[in-house]
């Protein structure tokens, strides 16, 4: 099964390139997370390629696409709770409508 | 022998293309919900990828963690802010010509990097299989401050996100 | 006994050898992987059909009736009779549902249910794929089922399904992090997550050693089990699907063909839920005098009957009582009882570990159900006689 | 006390239930359900089903007179009579057409306890579904006429008291009859309480 390194970061980094696209036309908070989420598996994915065919100690990609999928769960719980709570005050979730500092 | 290599390797870039293809979905589709479940393909899209690069525990942590978890975070949100009348209301905002153009750049000059940069490859250790005792070993050895630091960590955004959501009476 | 224990692994050795002789070496990889394959597909929808029969016959009896017997001898062929009805049955969408997603929900439903056979060990040597993190994959794989259940219900925008839909999410996630923890100590004594590996370590010791004999042992398997009973939205925990309270839950506008699909799904859950409970505690296809695959199959049948025992008997749980049990009451006492198995593995000497585990679980059970729950616990109803 | 006491006993009883279904006694916890087409229970005397004629010797002349109190009772009002008469129009005692539409008859059995003639019965069969709704459900004269030894055999105590009252007004009745006393008077059957 030998798949060039080059093919998978090329892969990790289209993905990457289309979360950010996400991220920036979305209009929906929401939808922003969700491709915030897309880019750090892309990321994840670059981790266990690099890991697997250049380093001495194989594991440590994979040590660290596990903590990094622990800090994007955390982040996509505090990012759905200010969401939510965004919500029952200002009743949307579109990026327009939030544009004042204080209400 | 080599047919079924041959297949192993066809089969591995097809579902790259899957997955691609779910992710350029999941960023036009206009509904957020079916946008999150081609998130979820994606999500298991990308375990079977680990699967290739012979990252098993990885590949189950994925499943577990993101389609298990954080999807249903994501769909709970997504359920409890979705008005049914917004399918009409535009989902992204004007400058998406803009941004193909920028995103391309970037994607062509990350690629040449890429392509040009002499990886110092170990071919030593392609086929060895990460099991979950060498990642145990790991955490416990070389790793035990940051996992204990990650336990502290989401706790924190445990309650954090409690306090956030809850409807303060 | 030799030949009846391995009687499928030789079947299946002489037909491809005879295969072997015309065919290319690699054709014959694929068609071991074939047969594999295709004996799950047989085998779960088979099962979950005489499931629903072995149901409503078990039930039958504890109500003091027969159970179907009309159709076939003994009702043998009231499955295929129930078959029959789901396919010919109308398959109504809702004029405003979501046609794809509705379509995609019970498809996605039935894949976990027949992947999670893959890792069953159904005799010595008959495990269909030998994972080493077979476990993990399990668990990874049963709880993928929450986002069908968010399909179903949104799709068919329908307020009782999306209620439905809500509530067994939250069941479904609360019951998912007990029945994760009280697989640890398993996994700590059989050092490994394979299933094969868990097998092999419970009929390694002396004696009767399967991992239910040890105080953790016991005191996880049924927590295991009664999370397993509320993952697949079983009896006592059947609050999503209440008849009574919300029609049908989150598969209310579902019919026909589709309808079958969930209802398979459910029982096939059933049917891998027990498996693994057999396996992981009460030693898999570990027996002494039957062929391996026949203990396999007892003991799952067993935990089965257990499952329709619960629901001939018990009420249902109402929302706060389900949630209240798997947060606090099944999530301490797993934490718990990883400790005491770190503690009962280094402790060498026998009887004081098993009396010094079965004290301290013992202990922190009365803790959390009588003391810490005594403001919940109803006061017991007294019936004085007006004199 | 414990906290899963109260769940282990109920488990128990359904397990002795589900057990003793095999091996004991129907009185005892065993089945008792009668699998209705092949096995069924015995129909017991005073079952009540639709109403039947009963005629003495033979069926042209019913111990119905055409009185028309059953009719006018019946709370339905699900029977139709029509008085027969004799060639020369003259309206004779007994039924022309007897009718009862079987789909409308609530078996009260008011019909039976009004009848001063002791004609009409409730019969015990009740299996009389048919696919024809209107005709095969309406019952004409010559399907309720049953003999009296049919009543006996349906309903042995009922009817052995009515056939002892019925000769006792017999004898009565001759008696009487041997005393010098106007002729023509019909017999006057005591509508005695039903025994």
């Amino acid at each position: 099964m030998m798949i060039p390194l080059e093919h998978y970061l090329i892969f990790a980094a289209t993905l990457f390139a289309i979360g950010i696209y996400g991220a920036l036309i979305r209009r929906n908070i929401i939808g922003i997370l969700i491709s915030i989420e897309l880019m750090l598996n892309a990321v994840n994915v670059n981790l266990v390629a690099f890991s697997r065919s250049t380093s001495l100690a194989p594991e440590t990609g994979q040590v660290f696409a596990i903590f990094v999928i622990a800090v994007a769960a955390a982040s996509v719980a505090v990012g759905l709770a200010i969401v939510i709570a965004l919500y029952r005050v200002r009743k949307s979730v579109y990026t327009e409508d939030i544009h004042l500092l204080k209400w | 022998m080599e047919l079924l290599n041959l297949a192993g390797i066809a089969g591995v870039y097809t579902l790259m293309l899957v997955i691609l293809i779910a992710a350029v979905a999941m960023v036009t589709l206009r509904s957020l919900f079916h946008s999150a479940l081609a998130l979820a393909a994606v999500l298991i899209g990308i375990a079977g990828i680990y699967l290739t690069l012979q990252a098993d525990f990885l590949a189950m942590i994925q499943i577990l963690i993101y389609v298990g978890a954080v999807m249903t975070l994501i769909i709970f949100a997504v359920m409890l802010t979705e008005h049914l009348s917004h399918q009409t209301v535009r989902q992204n905002n004007r400058q998406s010509p803009l941004a193909i153009a920028g995103i391309c750049a970037f994607l062509f000059c990350l690629t040449g990097v890429i392509v040009r940069t002499p990886w110092p490859l170990q071919p030593q250790n392609q086929t060895a299989t990460i099991t979950a005792m060498e990642l145990g070993k790991a955490f416990m050895g070389q790793y035990v401050f940051a996992f204990e630091l990650i336990s502290v960590f989401l706790i924190a955004a445990l309650i954090g996100a409690i306090v956030i959501a809850r409807k303060d009476k | 006994m030799e030949i009846l224990d391995s009687i499928f692994l030789n079947t299946k050795k002489i037909f491809l050898d005879l295969l072997g002789c015309w065919l290319p070496d690699w054709m014959i990889l694929l068609v071991n992987i074939g047969i594999i394959i295709g004996v799950i597909a047989v085998l779960g929808p088979v099962i979950m059909m005489y499931l629903t029969l072995l149901e409503r016959k078990i039930i039958g009896r504890m109500q003091n009736r027969i159970g179907p017997n009309r159709v076939g001898i003994f009702g043998i062929l009231q499955p295929i009779a129930d078959g029959i009805k789901m396919f010919t049955k109308e398959d109504i969408i809702p004029q405003n549902a979501d046609k794809i997603v509705h379509f995609l929900a019970p498809v996605l439903m039935v894949i976990p249910a027949l992947l999670a056979f893959a890792v069953l060990p159904f005799g010595r040597g008959m495990i269909p794929v030998n994972l080493n993190v077979g476990l993990l994959f399990f668990i990874a794989v049963s709880s993928t089922s929450t986002i069908c259940v968010f399909m179903a219900s949104w799709a068919s925008r329908n307020k009782f399904s999306i209620l439905g839909g809500m509530r067994s999410a939250a069941q479904m996630i609360s019951y998912e992090i007990p029945m994760v923890l009280s697989v640890v100590p398993v996994i700590l004594s059989a050092e490994s997550l394979s299933t094969y590996a868990i097998v092999e370590a419970q009929a390694r010791w002396s004696g009767l050693h399967w991992f239910v004999f040890t105080p953790w042992g016991l005191l996880a398997f049924i927590i295991f089990f009664l999370c397993g009973v509320a993952e697949c939205n079983r009896s006592p925990f059947d609050l999503p699907e209440a008849e009574s309270e919300i029609v049908a839950g989150f598969h209310t506008e579902y019919s026909g063909m589709k309808f079958a699909l969930f209802y398979m799904a459910e029982y096939m859950n059933t049917f891998t839920v027990s498996a693994l409970a057999a396996t992981l505690f009460l030693g898999g296809w570990e027996g002494p005098v039957l062929p391996s695959w026949l203990w396999f199959f007892i003991k799952t049948h067993a935990l089965i009957f257990v499952m329709f025992w619960f629901r001939g008997t018990l009420p249902r749980f109402r929302v706060d009582q389900l949630m209240g049990l798997a947060w606090k009451l099944f999530l301490p006492l797993t934490l718990i009882n990883i400790f005491v198995a770190g503690g009962y593995h280094l402790i060498s000497d026998r009887n004081f570990r098993v009396a010094g585990a079965s004290a301290v679980l013992l202990v922190s059970f009365l803790l959390f159900t009588v003391f810490l729950n005594r403001k919940y616990m109803p006061e017991k109803r007294r019936y004085d006689l007006v004199d | 006390m414990f906290f899963g006491l109260g769940v282990l006993r109920g488990l128990m009883v359904t397990l002795k239930n589900f057990v003793t279904s095999y091996f004991m006694p129907p009185d005892r916890g065993g089945l008792f359900t009668v699998e209705y087409p092949e096995k069924r229970l015995p129909v017991i005397e005073r079952f009540r089903n639709f109403p039947f004629l009963v005629y003495d010797k033979d069926p042209e002349n019913p111990r119905c007179v055409a009185c028309e109190i059953c009719a006018n009772e019946c709370p339905t009002k699900c029977i139709y009579i029509e008085k027969d008469t004799d060639p020369n129009k003259k309206p004779l005692r007994r039924p022309a057409i007897f009718d009862i539409d079987i789909t409308v008859c609530m078996n009260c059995g008011i019909c039976e306890e009004v009848c001063p003639f002791d004609s009409i019965y409730m019969d015990h069969p009740f299996e009389v579904a048919s696919s024809d709704r209107l005709e095969k459900l309406l019952f004409h004269k010559n399907d309720l006429l049953k003999s009296n030894d049919y009543f006996h055999k349906i309903r042995p105590t009922h009817a052995a008291a009515i056939d002892a009252r019925r000769r006792a007004v017999e004898e009565k009745k001759k008696s009487a009859a041997v005393k010098p006393s106007e002729t023509g008077q019909p017999p006057k059957a005591q509508n005695g309480g039903k025994p």
